[in-house]
Parts: structure tokens; sequence; C-alpha cells
């Protein structure tokens, strides 16, 4: 093992070391947790400038550039731009409730990376449930949404907040079966045991679950069910701008806007790292030689591959409806976990070999298939030709 | 018209929203006041003259001439259509005739102002259905192209102010014309890519298709024109039905839709583009040379006969037409414009009952409305 | 069908329909057909709905202010002078009563022919400015009258919903009449500066 | 099959990403303040006035006929007459403007002055940065501010303004020619 991949470990076992007894705990636990605090805020600033960048150049555009060499600083002119503006609380609004709603999404947002293993030896907690965890904590998120709509009293936040608890509900269903795929697969709810599982090879192919028919399948259902999770585009009604404005915090201003915003890049984060571990191997390196490099920077560059994934697809495609969003939720995404279910037990059970992959590609691609029509007949959408007059 | 009352139960999940005139895809300050139980729409009435200026009564107090620079100002996005159409009311009152490569001038200003309006509609209408601004910015890249020609013609971007009754303002130059000549050529390949972006898209047909569907009969009654009317089946295209201009000696089709839905009119718009390519092309091929003014047409202290005339082109967004009263004064008596955008408006509330509120943008962003022309 | 062979036909057809042919001087030679108003609704449908005329398009909608004018005109009277009945020639003025005028564009999308014009007179510019609304004819014309009823003050019976379109409500006048007196301009002003402060 | 014009969309996306790197055709963006795009011959932002040689009043080609003022659609021109005459190039007595000015805030540049004016007097200037704290005294111009040389007009709209030149210099050729004719025809 080479020191540099378990760096931040070794430090942090120094410094603890170094303070005095009685304080040990605590200041473990502090070790622990004022990273995570740090390194995911600056994540998301870095995130915003290379988001506007990314978009702006698949938009044939420059992007931020004035802020700093090559508008790196533009996050800071942006924050600093949120602190100086006027908090502003609708007199209608029920203040408290619409004060607590960014500060819950935040302490939610937070949670979840406690059982992220992002490194070789680099998790918070190794909770055995660790899973369970991560989908428990999520789920409080659709409250402080909820909240934020609700206090605004405006009917377009109102709409936006329906709509958003509506979505995140649907979409846990397929969220939380495509996981079980792998779970099922890891034997294990613990994410460091499910990294630990996916880290080894056969030649050069690592032990990945999404190296699998079924692991592949349900790490593309996954990542739509995270867009979804995480309101980003397509999946984005909640605060669809060209429909309802802003949605659920259209009401907000200022700091508390940016709070909302560091909230959802947040749950992005996690979502994504959560969809690293259980199916792209967590830290594990891709290739058996380049096993060297330290595993917090593959679980960072796997992380920022995701990220570079929802920039592409927000910079793509348009909006969903919302009874079309719940009917791909329900009619498409729900049957189609369920099959990846089944295929990763028979993936399970069957011998080791060509017959398993066969099988599982059938099944998954014939479900695909099937699945997909029903989309296309149940949506009337078609090609069409046109006739010309002369 | 007149939709039933809901019930008093049903009264309590009925919600008043006032969409605009500040909301982002409202295309400037329009407002829709809509019914809604959940995110059906039961009721929608438009409000508008939030932009009015009464642009009929400044025309009326200027002479012939003064009113072409305002005529800029009605749709904003296509000023040479709207000169194009004052030009002929006049020329139809006055009786003035227009040269050959005036003519031909005409026709290819207006077809590169068809081309960067639909362009730039289909780009708004999937910025209304949520594309961050993907498709509007190829878009915009292209319209840069139309807008740099028409400013090196005429000095302007977008208030071109570029025609005259009796001809055109200044000559195009040969060089204008093969710069014209490469912008068309390398317009296919723009609407090609646009299309590998937009067209198959299932989002994009799930999105539009079998949404705010305009019936035939309802089109032609309610004096819907332009795309809309083509994409409910209605083979009525201006340049083909009165041949304006030199129209009658260009080759080109009529694309048709069938249901008359959104997606029908998102590609009339696309099938146009490409249609407007040909014309382009031929008309860039044919143009002559000769003077580009009446020598008879007197722009200053025109006096048109006492009498009265109409006259209408296919603008991008319909039919625009032009209606002047002559006293026998310098300035018009009466001055209208009919306005296609407004008209088109009139049947914003059928397309969109029953349907959600995410489609009621989508459906207004399908009609392509101005405001400087709704309100004028 | 030419303007004179739908005039007799619309006579003959529409009981008590008075049509008139309004000569247009101008180049364009846009002759239009005058109705009385108490038969425009009928005389629309009629002309909708015939199977050779199929005006299904009323593209144009528009209202026209002549107001109140005066003419002098030499007109020959006979007036008892000195007992005797005598023929006196004398110029007189009359004041020709102004009027609103509705003028209504109409094509033919299945014959591809047009236009027809059609208009109407109300009886004075006061308080006689009713005339049929032919919105239930053709639809496109329910916004183009609720313009005309707001900038002209025509008032059109039978339209489903005649309020002001580009005027707020509340406002008074209708701007696009010949005799329209617009407020001064720093009244606007005096509103944005004593609003605050108020 | 679900999915496929999607997948065609990621990869037209992608192909501009890519693009935007590599084809300047794509990437149209001009850096403003750093970079500049050319000003066209044709552009026209609000009107000047001509004088010519090196004294604005004397040179100053109005004859304040006030046609412009008549025309401008959103009337933002205000000319005073001049009580005396000054001769013109040709010589002849004229009028000239006392007062011209132009209200800039309300002007919408649509060159209806530059047609009407049958002494090549105003013409369309192509400087845009105008942009001033004061919206009232600093957006209207008077005579001093809009006066401008020929030789700007000639800078700026050359082929135009090379025929106005050459046109009159002829104007001028038959006036002296006339001049020189009639003493002759007095003489006679």
């Amino acid at each position: 093992m080479q020191p540099s991949d378990q760096v931040f470990v070794l430090l942090k076992h120094w410094l603890v070391g170094r303070s005095p007894a009685v304080m040990q705990p605590g200041v473990s636990i502090l070790l622990t947790i004022v990273p995570i605090l740090l390194i995911f805020p600056v994540l998301f600033a870095v995130t915003t400038v290379l988001e506007r960048k990314g978009l702006g150049r698949i938009q044939n555009r420059y992007g931020p550039n004035r802020v700093g060499p090559y508008g790196i600083l533009q996050p800071l002119a942006d924050g600093l731009k949120s602190l100086t503006k006027e908090d502003i609380v609708p007199s209608s609004a029920d203040r408290t409730v619409h004060f607590l709603a960014p500060l819950v999404l935040l302490a939610v947002a937070f949670l979840p990376y406690a059982v992220l293993p992002m490194g070789r030896n680099m998790v918070a907690v190794n909770l055995d449930s660790g899973v369970l965890f991560f989908f428990a904590i999520g789920a409080i998120s659709e409250l402080s949404v909820f909240m934020a709509g609700w206090s605004s009293r405006n009917k377009y936040s109102l709409l936006g907040a329906m709509r958003a608890v509506a979505q995140m509900i649907s979409y846990e269903v397929p969220l939380l079966l495509s996981s079980i795929a792998v779970i099922m697969a890891a034997g294990s709810l613990s994410t460091v045991e499910i990294v630990e599982k996916q880290s080894g090879f056969s030649g050069i192919f690592p032990h990945w679950y999404v190296l699998t028919p079924w692991g592949f399948a349900g790490f593309i259902l996954f990542m739509i069910a995270a867009t979804a999770e995480t309101n980003r585009s397509p999946f984005d009604l909640p605060e669809g701008e060209s429909e309802i404005i802003a949605g659920y915090y259209i009401e907000y201003s200022g700091f508390k806007f940016a709070l909302f915003f560091l909230g959802e890049y947040l749950g992005m984060f996690a979502i994504s790292g959560l969809g690293i571990t259980l199916f792209l191997g967590g830290w594990s390196a891709p290739l058996p030689f380049l096993t060297w490099v330290p595993s917090w920077i593959w679980f960072f560059g796997k992380l920022l591959g995701l990220i570079i994934g929802f920039i592409w697809v927000r910079g793509t495609l348009p909006r969903l409806r919302m009874d079309q969003l719940m009917n791909f939720a329900w009619k498409f995404m729900l049957p189609m976990a369920l099959v990846v279910v089944v295929s990763a037990g028979a993936w399970r059970f069957l011998p080791q070999g060509v017959t398993r992959w066969l099988v599982s590609m059938v099944f998954i691609a014939a479900a695909y298939v099937l699945l997909a029509r029903g989309v296309e007949t149940r949506n009337k959408i078609a090609k069409r030709t046109y006739r010309f007059a002369e | 018209m007149t939709q039933a009352l809901p019930s008093e139960a049903e009264q309590d999940q009925v919600m008043e929203i006032s969409m605009g005139p500040q909301h982002p895809s409202t295309h400037g300050v329009f407002r829709m006041d809509i019914r809604l139980d959940g995110e059906r729409v039961l009721r929608l009435k438009p409000v508008i003259g939030y932009l009015h200026r009464n642009h009929e009564k400044i025309a009326e107090a200027a002479s012939y001439l003064a009113a072409i620079p305002y005529t800029d100002r009605l749709d904003y996005l296509c000023s040479m259509t709207n000169n194009w159409g004052y030009a002929l009311a006049v020329e139809k009152l006055a009786g003035l005739t227009v040269p050959e490569r005036a003519e031909y001038i005409r026709v290819i200003v207006s077809e590169l102002t068809r081309l960067q309006n639909h362009a730039s509609v289909v780009g708004f209408l999937l910025q209304d259905m949520g594309a961050s601004g993907t498709p509007l910015m190829y878009a915009f890249r292209e319209r840069e192209k139309v807008m740099d020609l028409f400013e090196s013609l005429s000095g302007a971007r977008m208030m071109c102010n570029y025609m005259r009754f009796g001809g055109v303002r200044v000559d195009c130059s040969a060089e204008w014309l093969s710069q014209a000549a490469k912008v068309v050529a390398g317009f296919n390949g723009f609407l090609d890519e646009f299309e590998r972006l937009l067209t198959g898209n299932e989002i994009l047909m799930a999105r539009t298709q079998g949404v705010g569907v305009l019936p035939r009969e309802l089109a032609i009654n309610a004096g819907v024109t332009g795309p809309g009317l083509r994409a409910s089946g209605v083979n009525y295209d201006l340049r083909k039905v009165d041949s304006y201009g030199v129209y009658g000696r260009f080759e080109f089709r009529v694309p048709l839709g069938e249901h008359g839905d959104v997606y029908d009119r998102y590609m009339m718009r696309v099938l146009e583009m490409r249609e407007s390519l040909r014309i382009l092309e031929q008309a860039l091929r044919d143009i002559p040379s000769g003077p580009f003014m009446d020598p008879k047409a007197r722009l200053r202290g025109l006096r048109p006969k006492v009498g009265e005339a109409y006259a209408r082109i296919e603008s991008p967004k319909g039919e625009l037409g032009f209606y002047l009263i002559s006293d026998g004064s310098p300035n018009p008596y009466r001055y209208r414009v009919r306005p296609p955008s407004l008209i088109n408006l009139t049947v914003l509330e059928d397309m969109c009952l029953g349907q959600s509120i995410a489609d009621v943008v989508v459906i207004l962003g399908s009609i392509d409305i101005v405001l400087g022309e709704v309100d004028r | 069908m030419t303007l004179e062979e739908i005039r007799s036909r619309l006579e003959a057809f529409v009981p008590g329909c008075h049509a008139e042919i309004v000569v247009n001087g101008s180049p364009s030679a846009q002759n239009s057909l005058l109705i009385d108003r108490q038969h425009g609704l009928q005389a629309a449908m009629y002309l909708r709905d015939h199977p050779e005329l199929q005006l299904d398009f009323c593209s144009n909608v528009t209202a026209v202010d002549w107001p109140d004018r005066e003419k002098a005109e030499k007109i020959k009277t006979k007036r008892i002078v000195d007992g005797v009945e005598k023929e006196v020639e004398e110029t007189k003025k009359t004041t020709i009563p102004g009027y609103l005028e509705v003028v209504y564009h109409l094509f033919s999308i299945a014959k591809k022919e047009g236009p027809v014009v059609l208009r109407m007179h109300t009886a004075n510019r006061t308080d006689e400015v009713t005339l049929q609304s032919l919105t239930p004819v053709w639809r496109s014309a329910e916004f183009q009258e609720r313009e005309a009823f707001d900038l002209f003050g025509i008032v059109f019976e039978g339209h489903p919903d005649l309020r002001r379109i580009l005027m707020w409500e509340g406002f008074t006048d209708h701007p696009m009449r010949k005799d329209y007196v617009p407020p001064p301009d720093d009244d606007l002003e005096i509103l944005a500066v004593s609003e605050p402060g108020a | 099959m679900l999915g496929e014009g999607i997948v065609k969309g990621l990869a037209e996306t992608a192909r501009n990403f890519l693009g935007s790197f590599i084809e300047k055709d794509r990437l149209v963006t001009v850096q403003y303040p750093e970079e500049r795009l050319p000003v066209v011959e044709a552009a026209r932002m609000f009107p000047f006035l001509i004088y010519d040689g090196v004294d604005q009043e004397e040179g100053l080609r109005c004859v304040a006929c006030q046609i412009c003022e008549k025309e401008c659609p959103p009337q933002c021109i205000h000319i005073e007459k001049s009580k005396d005459k000054k001769p013109d190039f040709i010589g002849k007595q004229q009028f000239y403007p006392a007062v011209f000015d132009i209200d800039v805030s309300v002007c919408m540049s649509c060159q209806i002055c530059v047609e009407v004016c049958p002494f090549d007097a105003i013409r369309m200037d192509n400087e845009f940065e105008l942009s001033t704290d004061d919206r009232f005294a600093g957006l209207l111009w008077p005579k001093e501010k809009l006066a401008m040389p020929n030789e700007h007009y000639l800078a700026i709209h050359p082929t135009e303004a090379t025929e106005v030149e050459a046109r009159r210099a002829e104007e001028k050729a038959q006036a002296e020619a006339k001049k020189a004719s009639q003493p002759a025809a007095v003489a006679k």
C-alpha cells in the first residue's frame, strides 16, 4: 500500500495521536466531519463553474470568463453577491418554516456523506446498514422542499413543491430497487463491503457490477432515478423555470437561495457517490496496473465523471411533463428495476460462464424492448412524414 | 366558449393563477389568467396591452414615409417583412410599380428573415420546454449570420428600415450577394444539426405530439394563419395564393401538417426553412441588374389619391396585412395593421383547455407571438 | 362572382337587407359592400355559407372614425317669397353627421379568392354606436372587434366577451377616434413623483 | 427504439462541445471591449451635421429648411431658423440653424432625416459608445456637439461620401461657371 493512498488516514491518526488523551475521541470526530464539510462545498463551487463553462461550450459560448483567470473565481463573486443581497421574506409567508427550510435541506444534504467510502479506509462511519441509512436520510430532503414550497405562500412554489414531492417519492422506488440488485449480489448493506467486493480483477477487467448486464441496466436506471431525485434536467420539473418560474424556491433570495443551491448540488454529489459505490467499484481502480494511483483520486475522478454526465444531459434534453414523468417512473422504471433484480438473482445462481451472460442479457433486452414499446404507444409518439403542396 | 362554473366542492380545488406579465416564457409582457384544477387548465384568458403604444395613431399622424421605421418595431424579429407589407399597401394605394431587381432583393431579405425567425422560434419553443438554451443558442448562432447580412445591407441588425414604397432604400452589392449565398449554403448544415439534436428526440415528441391540437375548421374560422394554419392541414400560403412580388417565379413547396399539434407546428417551421433555402438559391441565382427604385416614386410628400387599399403578405408569423385609407393628404387617414400574432392568439384558450400548465407555455411558444405586434 | 352579383344576391336572399357598392378611387380598386346595420349578421352568414363564395376566412376587422363634417353645397329650394312660390338657389352649409364604420376583409381559403370588403356604419358617433357582432360567424373577429370597441367605442351586439383589450379597465376614452385628446405628457411624471410621497 | 433520439442528441451536443474548442466558426462570441468587429460602412447610430472647412459655424451645410424636423418619425429634432443669412458653398445666401438640437434619447436611428435632406447636411454617425450619467442634458445634443467635419463623413462612409463630394464639386463648378458667365451677360 502506497503511503500516498493513505495520506489522509495517516494524517488523521497522527493528529489524533498528538492531542491529549481526553480529547482524542472528540478530535477524531472533528477531523472526520470538518473535511467533509469543507471539501464538498468547495466541490460545489468548482462544479458551478464547470457547469456554466461546460454548458457554455456545449452551446458554443465561452461561459463565465471575467472573474479571475478563465473565470475560476466566479463562485467567489456569486457567493459575495448572494451574501450582499437583500433577504426577502414574503409578508404572508410562514416565517419560521420559511427560515428553516434551507437549513433542513442543508443538514440533510451533509448526512449521507457519513457512509460514503471516499477512499480505502476513508469512510466516516462504517455502518452495517449504510445503504439503508443513505436512503432514509435522503428521504428527508423531500420534507424541506415541501416546507419551502408551502411556507412561501406562493401558488407557483406550491405547485413546485407538489411536483417535487410526487416526483421524489416516485423515483425513490426504482432507485431503491436498482440498488437492491447490488445488495443482493454483494450480500451486504455496508457500503464499505460493497466496494471491497468490487475491487478485485479477473484478467484486466475489474469486478464492478456495472460490467454485468444487470449491473449495467441497473446503473442506467439508478442514474435516471438519481437525476429525478436531485431535480436535474430533464427531470427539473419542480423548479421548471419556464413553467413555474423557480418552483419551490421562487420566494427565496440572497443567501437562503444559495443554501438551496448548495443543498441541491450536495444531494447530487451524494447520490453520484452512492452510484459509484454501488456500481462503479467505489474507490477501486478500473485497470489492474493502475492500482498505484491513490484510491481517493479514483473516487473523486469518477464523481467528476458523473457530474460531467449530468451537465451533458442537462445541455441536451428538454424537460418532461408531470404525467409523463410519473408514467415513466411507474410503468417503465419500476418494472425494469424489478427485471434487473430478478436478473441479478439469476446471475447469482447460474453457473459462471457464457450462459449466465446470455440469459441475463436476453432477459433485460427483451424487457427493455417490451417496456419501451409500451412507453411509445402510451405517449403516442411516432416519427412523422409530411406531405407538401406544390 | 364559456366554461361551466365548477361546483362548490370543486371550487376548493380550483386555483386562479396569473401567468405573466413577468414570466420567463410568455415571450414578453403577455399575461394569462388561468384557472387550474391541480395542473389542468379549466379556463384561460389572455390579457394584453402592456406594450400598447398606439402604433396606428402614431402612423396616422406621420407621413407615409415616416411610418416605415415604426413598422420595424411591430414584430421586431422580422422588420424586413413588416416593411414589405407596408410598402406593398402604399404601392397598391398609390399605384406604384417596383423594379425587377428590387423585387428580387425583397424576396431575398424576406426569406432570410423567415430563416432567422423560424430558427429562433424553434429555439424559444425548446427553451419553453426546458432545454437549457442549447437549441436557442444554436439558432442564435445562425441568426447572427443573417443579422450581419442585414447590417451590412441596411445599417441595422434588427430595425432594418430597408424597404421603401417603389423599391428598396439602397442597392445590394455583388459582394453582399455572394456573402448571402455563403450563408444560405451553410444553413442546410445547421438545419441538419438542429434536426439531429431535436426532431427524433423522444422527450420532444412526447411533449409535443397530441398537445395543443388545433382542428382544421377552427383554424380557418378563427383566422389562424402562417405555419399554425398549415400545420392543421390547410394549404394556404400567400406566397402561392397571392404570388405577390415575384414569388410566382420560384419553385417551392408548401409543407402541410396532419394533426395540427405542437409537433406539426414545429415541423412546419423546420420544413419551411428548407423551402426558404430553395427560394433563396433561386433568387440569388436569377437576380437581374437594373434600378432598385421606381423613379416615379416620391418618398417625401407622397399624397395618394382618395381611396383605400388592403395588402397582405406571408410574414413568418402568418398573414400580415396593412389597410390604408387616404384622404389625399400627406398622411394616411386610417392606418391599420392586421397583426398575425394577435389573431393567432384567439384560439389559445381552445388549444389549452384540459392540458396541463406545462403544456400552456409550449402551446404559446408554438403559436409564435411577438408582443410588439400583439399590442402595437 | 363580381361584387355587383354578390350585392344583388344578398338583397335577394337576405330578406330586408340593403347593400350598396362603395367605389374605391385609388389604383388598388378594391371596391366594398356597404351593408345596413340590421342585417350584418345574416349577410355574413350568407356570404360564409354560400357554396360559390365560401368566404370562410375573415382576415381583417377594423374600424374607421368619420367625424361630423361641414359641407357647403348649392341647393335649389322652393320658397314662398312675397306670396309667390319661387325657385331659389342658395348655398347651404350642412353638417353631415359623423359615424363609425367597421370594415371586414373577407377571403376564401377554400376557393383562394378575395378580398370581399364588407362595411357597416353606426348611426352616429355618440349614443347609437351599436352594430351586430360577426364573431359568431368568424371567430377571428373576436379580438379585433374587442379592439374596435376599445379604441373606437363601437359596441358589438352578440359578442361573447366584449371587454377592453389594449387599454386598461377603467379607461374611459377611445384613443383611435379623431377627436381624442391625449392627456398631457407630464401627467405621467406627476403620478410618478407624487405617489411615493403622498 | 426508445432512447435513440436522446443518444443522437447527446452526440450532437458533444460534437458542438468539442467543436467550440476547434472550429472558429462555432465559437462566434466576440469578447467586446477587447475584441471589436469592424464597423460596416452602412452602420448607423445617431445623426451628425456636416461642416466644410475648419470653422463649424462658417461651414455648416444645414440651411435650416426644417424638412428633417417635420419628417422625423419620433420628432426628436428641434430647429430654430436664424434671422440673418450666410453664403453656402456655392455662394448662395441661405439661412442657417440658430438652434439645432437632437434628443438622442428619443432618436431611433432610422435615417429618415438623412434621406430627406436635400443639402447633404445630415448623416448618420457610427459612434456607439455614448453612455453618459446625465440622462437629460447629456442626451440632448446641441449643434456644437452634432457638427462634424466633412473628413469624418469621408472616413466613415467613404463610398457614399465620395459620390456626394463629386456631385457637390460639379454643382459648385456649374455655379461658378454661371457666375463667370453672368458678368459677361451683363456686359453684353
